[in-house]
């Protein structure tokens, strides 16, 4: 086994590890930093996110709006002081990611634009047209290469992290080429592996957005928090999932059903508007809108397509040609391509599909894990700004700002931290390359990964779906644990070393397992309904005396998880009702009017 | 499935370099709806008939840049290219051309990767500013000099076009050059002089004969052999006012 | 991580720019100049027969304007080629490196040299 | 060890493999007119320096049938290069900016060979005058 000595290892290249790798760098040019990425940083997810960056940019708007629209759009699951460091931090990081060469789109005099995003009060939403996530990642990942302190590991797959005394000291990844493993020995990990929405069927999620970093956190005992609060974006493509950013809707497009109305003024989102309203309608939160398309189903009223199933529509045909390309250029060309039509002449057949995971790895508002030496940034981790339901575009300002403090904090504790026992961490990287060799070597299996994989999807999707019920959610606790028993049961076909895709995607599978159940048996746990945990088995109701809690999954050792509730961190937003449309504007009033 | 299921045969060139001397080709036959892209054909494949089957993705929205291909010889993004375009024909799928063969549709980018990194992608300020400041005012004719060249999703497909880079691996190429270009024409950088070096170096823009086939491929309109081109105007006045510049160009 | 390696600076700007002044001329003059010299004098087409007289030609040869333009289209047209078809050989599989060089742009200077002695040689 | 064994596959015969490639080569194949009426035009430069006599017989050389049909497809073959030659310049010229817009290539090639055909036509046009 190959070894490498590092201060601080990033496991994870996409927005949130580059942002670390950079700060890292930033902070000592001495130490030296390993950025794993089991593919190159740039096809990280990051790439996918179109949208855009909140951040507050207009004189009208204020810190304090952007720390209430988050924390209401949570349903105060948020942590309030994490929320607020966040909306400061927000402006100067996108800032910085100007000055690195961002692509951002521009006002006529030159200035940074702003665009109009679900659930925020002023338009505060950094773009760079539709391909958002694709400039930042792109700024982040070429600006990294001017660091010599940065040594990347590209297209390597990392299989577990190492702990001793106490502390996590490395990580042991296997380069994806060769299939030969590299323990990599450092004072700090940072964990950034992205999402897991993969245990869904249908999703907006590249094939990469498995969950790794969570499952191998949660392996070492820490906490997976609020893992029930799953995302369904409104706006997806149907049978693919592919996204439709909400940047369509923040531009002015129409959602209507089979009947050309414009249903979400049935939804308390109302009343109707023709331009598009900030928190009115169209604007309204994803949870939402996804929770409205239910119900338009139920009732009948969606769109039935042979082949696409239940569908509404996404208008934008009143935008104009002309409009729709030079502000949605990405959306254009996959409507086109994918679907083959076009926007300016029809509308777009769209159902909500999973798209981003609140919950993750838990840290305090410095991002450090419980285990010393452990910090986690980005989607896989769960710092508490999101709360129940993450407004658009505050994700991609997470990953800098706290890929910021993460990547200080690692230095650090890098700077201060006493060696390692390296003889001792080798032999435990040493023991994880023969249980991570026995996979792929084992014979005599008989389940195929692709169709464990399947069965798991399908029943993520029935059982932890926009709403839940008591009976499906336990069918899909059941369904994992058996899974997770004929996991031991695999085979895979290719024994081979070099680029040995199937060993890996059974590792992942592996690790997916794990991030579904803590999904599926947290949900099952909260009795109430709360941002996107929605139920309609007599918990419709938020319950803020039993449930303002964080849900915290710990891992058991061949048995389902162990749910704990965690107190949630409340400053100056007491919960109240959420609410949007014209009576979130009344509300507003009234909270500003009982202030004075 | 319904009954009604079209087949569409699919001849993929497998390699495995731990037991083929060199790649061989075969067909599957895989059953297809319209919605289906030609890396869902490999999925499929993967999926059902043989696991060993090697390819890289992920976004599946022609945006990361990993599916590049060869789809009956052209340079493709797979998941943007669909079945039935090509049924009821047999489609061909090949790892992309002039680069080394890992395994079946895998190839070895390091090389690509060594070129983005040499080109200094990344701003070298013109004049330094602190974020209190504020961002750069960038004017509109200014953000359009160097826009097109930003959206390059390193698919590589340029490269698979290029029959010049297949002659000389050390060419710096169309994704790579179109990077540079991309810096040099942003108005926050003012690095274009460092990076002028490797333009007008053996490894530099000289190279192509302007076969232009990398822009017909290029899935994002980046325009890359554009850039190349452009530089070679650059590198030539480069070398010809060298000796007339008080810097004297670059060395 | 940024390593910048020393390179080797190309010769190629040199070749490059005949080449490129050469195609562009090429493309300009050189159809009708072919129509003119091969089709239409000979044949006494639309031009009068005469057109390519001894007399006229030696004073248009002879003439500053003439002379110039007469040696920029064939060192030029020349240099043009040269470029090219050192290229094509390269492409097509045909690595006979240097002698290939010095046989392609060997014959363009030569050209390019015996038409300047001969021009030279005319007078002004 | 490394079981990488990276499999390089020949370029042999690339060029016939695409039609795009193909095209390539035929416009890259007119440089041998292009050269071959540059020496013909040379060897009536060194009988011009030759004396009368000798133009004269270049002359007549240039009126035999061989020459005329050499000469018809030497105008197809730099036709061709000038046609490829301007259709190439949006990709090899910089982008031209008129107002601020930037031109289309189907503009900037049209403008190309618009300006080729006004340049024969005055080449024949000054032909012509300095003949009468
Ligand atoms: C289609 C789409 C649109 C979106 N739009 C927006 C938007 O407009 N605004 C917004 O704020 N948010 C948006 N989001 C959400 C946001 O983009 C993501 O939450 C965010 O990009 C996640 O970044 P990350 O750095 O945490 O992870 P990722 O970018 O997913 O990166 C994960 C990294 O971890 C690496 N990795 C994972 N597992 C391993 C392993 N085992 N070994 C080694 N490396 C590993 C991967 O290679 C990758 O480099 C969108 C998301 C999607 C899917
Ligand atoms: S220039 Fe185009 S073809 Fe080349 S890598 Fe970039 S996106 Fe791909
Ligand atoms: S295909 Fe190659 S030769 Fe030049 S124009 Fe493009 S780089
Ligand atoms: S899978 Fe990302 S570009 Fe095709």
């Amino acid at each position: 086994m190959e070894i490498f000595k590092a201060d601080v290892v990033i496991v994870g290249g996409g927005g949130a590890g580059l942002r670390a790798a950079i700060a890292v760098a930033e902070c000592d040019p001495k130490l030296k930093i390993a950025l794993v990425s089991k593919v190159y940083p740039m096809r990280s997810h990051t790439v996918a996110a179109e949208g855009g960056a909140a951040g507050v940019k207009k004189p009208t708007d204020s810190f304090e709006y952007h720390f209430h629209d988050t924390v209401g759009g949570g349903d105060w699951l948020c942590e309030q002081d994490v929320v607020e460091y966040f909306v400061e931090q927000a402006p100067l990081e996108l800032t910085q990611l100007e000055h690195w060469g961002c692509p951002w789109s521009r006002t006529e005099d030159g200035h940074v634009n702003v665009r109009a995003f679900g659930g925020m009060k002023i338009e505060r939403t950094w773009f760079a047209a539709d391909k958002s996530g694709f400039h930042i990642l792109h700024t982040l990942f070429q600006t990294s290469i001017k660091y010599p302190s940065i040594k990347r590991f590209d297209e390597h797959f990392c299989v577990d992290i190492l702990e001793e005394d106490g502390r996590c000291q490395g990580a042991v990844v296997i380069e994806m080429g060769t299939g030969e493993f590299t323990m990599i020995e450092a004072k700090s990990v940072i964990i950034a592996t992205g999402g897991a929405g993969r245990v869904f069927r249908e999703s907006t999620l590249g094939g990469i957005v498995t969950g790794d970093g969570m499952a191998l956190a949660y392996r070492h005992g820490v906490a997976l928090r609020d893992m029930e609060f799953v995302q369904y974006h409104p706006t997806c493509m149907p049978v693919t999932g592919l996204l439709f950013t909400e940047a369509c809707r923040g531009e002015g497009g129409y959602l209507v059903n089979k009947d050309g109305y414009r249903y979400l003024q049935d939804y308390g989102l109302g009343p109707l508007q023709d331009k598009p309203k900030n928190k009115y309608m169209e604007l309204g939160p994803r949870d939402r809108l996804s929770q409205a398309f239910f119900f338009e189903q139920q009732k009948g009223r969606t769109i039935e397509h042979p082949t696409l199933g239940s569908v509404v529509h996404l208008d934008l045909r009143h935008l104009g040609e002309a409009y729709l390309r030079e502000r949605l250029p990405l959306i254009y060309e996959m409507a086109e391509t994918f679907m083959g039509l076009d926007p300016a002449k029809d509308p777009i057949p769209v159902r909500p599909g999973v798209h981003y995971t609140m919950g993750g790895i838990k840290t305090d508002g410095k991002c450090a894990a419980s285990l010393k030496g452990l910090y986690a940034i980005g989607e896989c981790s769960s710092v508490g700004i999101h709360g129940a339901n993450r407004l658009g575009s505050n994700s991609l300002t997470e990953l800098l700002v706290f890929g910021k403090v993460a990547g200080v904090e690692a230095a650090k504790n890098a700077k201060s931290a006493a060696p390692g026992n390296s003889a001792a961490l080798l032999k435990q990287a040493q023991a994880v390359e023969q249980r991570v060799m026995a996979l792929k070597t084992k014979t005599g299996g008989s389940e195929r990964i692709s169709v464990i994989r399947k069965e798991m999807t399908q029943s993520m999707e029935d059982g932890c779906g926009i709403y839940r019920m008591e009976k499906t959610m336990q069918a899909t606790c059941d369904k994992l644990a058996e899974l997770r028993e004929r996991f031991k049961n695999i085979s895979i076909d290719d024994k081979s070393s070099v680029w040995n895709t199937d060993w890996l995607t059974a590792i992942e599978l592996d690790y997916q397992l794990d991030v579904a159940q803590a999904m599926a048996h947290s949900a099952i746990n909260r009795k109430e309904s709360r941002g996107a945990h929605q139920r309609l088995d007599g918990y419709e109701q938020r319950d803020d005396v039993n449930f303002l809690k964080h849900s915290e999954a710990y891992y058991v050792a061949g048995a389902a998880p162990r749910i704990a509730l965690g107190d949630v961190k409340i400053t100056k937003s007491q919960p109240a009702a959420r609410v949007y449309g014209a009576a979130g504007e009344k509300a507003d009033q009234e909270r500003k009017a009982s202030h004075v | 499935m319904s009954e009604s299921q079209k087949i569409i045969e699919i001849e993929v060139l497998r390699y495995n370099p731990e037991s083929d001397k060199e790649p061989h080709r075969e067909v599957y036959k895989v059953p297809f709806s319209d919605d289906m892209s030609v890396l869902q054909g490999a999925q499929y494949i993967k999926d059902n008939f043989d696991g060993s089957l090697t390819f890289r993705w992920s976004c599946r929205m022609a945006i990361c840049g990993s599916c590049g291909m060869m789809i009956n010889g052209i340079p493709k993004l797979s998941c943007e290219t669909f079945l039935r375009d090509y049924y009821p024909n047999r489609i061909s799928i090949e790892a992309m051309a002039h680069f080394p063969i890992e395994k079946d549709l895998v190839v070895d980018l390091s090389g690509f990767i060594e070129k983005l990194e040499s080109i200094q992608p990344y701003i070298i300020p013109r004049e330094a500013r602190t974020l209190e400041q504020g961002e750069y005012i960038q004017s509109p004719a200014q953000f359009n000099e160097y826009i097109q060249f930003t959206s390059c999703i390193n698919c590589t497909l340029c490269y698979a076009a290029c029959p010049q880079f297949g002659l000389n691996p050390d060419f710096i190429g169309p994704a790579a050059m179109a990077l540079l270009h991309r810096y040099n024409m942003d108005s926050r950088d003012g690095g274009a002089e460092q990076r002028m070096q490797l333009v007008t170096s053996e490894e530099g823009v000289f190279n192509c004969s302007a076969v232009g086939y990398c822009s017909e491929v290029c899935p994002k309109h980046v325009d890359p052999g554009n850039a190349v081109n452009i530089n070679k105007i650059n590198a030539a006045k480069d070398y010809f006012l060298r000796f007339l510049s008080p810097k004297g160009g670059s060395k | 991580m940024s390593t910048m390696k020393v390179r080797k600076r190309s010769n190629a700007p040199i070749f490059w720019g005949l080449f490129g002044a050469g195609g562009m001329l090429a493309a300009l003059f050189g159809p009708m100049l072919v129509f003119i010299t091969g089709i239409a004098v000979p044949l006494a087409l639309l031009l009068p027969a005469d057109t390519m007289s001894y007399p006229k030609m030696l004073a248009f040869a002879q003439n500053f304007i003439g002379k110039a333009f007469i040696f920029a289209i064939i060192a030029l047209f020349m240099w043009h080629a040269a470029h090219r078809i050192y290229h094509s050989l390269h492409e097509i599989g045909i690595h006979a490196g240097m002698f290939a060089k010095l046989l392609c742009y060997g014959s363009a200077l030569v050209c390019t040299v015996i038409s300047a002695v001969v021009l030279l040689g005319l007078g002004f | 060890m490394s079981k990488r064994r990276p499999y390089v596959r020949p370029m042999g015969g690339w060029w016939k493999k695409n039609p795009f490639f193909v095209e390539y080569m035929v416009h890259e194949g007119t440089a041998l007119f292009v050269a071959a009426y540059a020496v013909t035009l040379l060897v009536g430069l060194v009988r011009l320096g030759q004396g009368e006599a000798a133009w004269n017989g270049w002359l007549e050389a240039m009126k035999s049938p061989l020459s005329i049909v050499f000469h018809l497809v030497l105008l197809v073959a730099i036709a061709y290069h000038a046609i490829t030659w301007f259709k190439l310049f949006p990709l090899t010229m910089p982008p031209m900016v008129v107002n601020g817009k930037r031109l289309e290539p189907n503009v900037v090639v049209g403008g190309g060979w618009t300006a080729a055909v006004v340049v024969a036509l005055g080449l024949l046009a000054v032909v012509w005058r300095i003949a009468q």
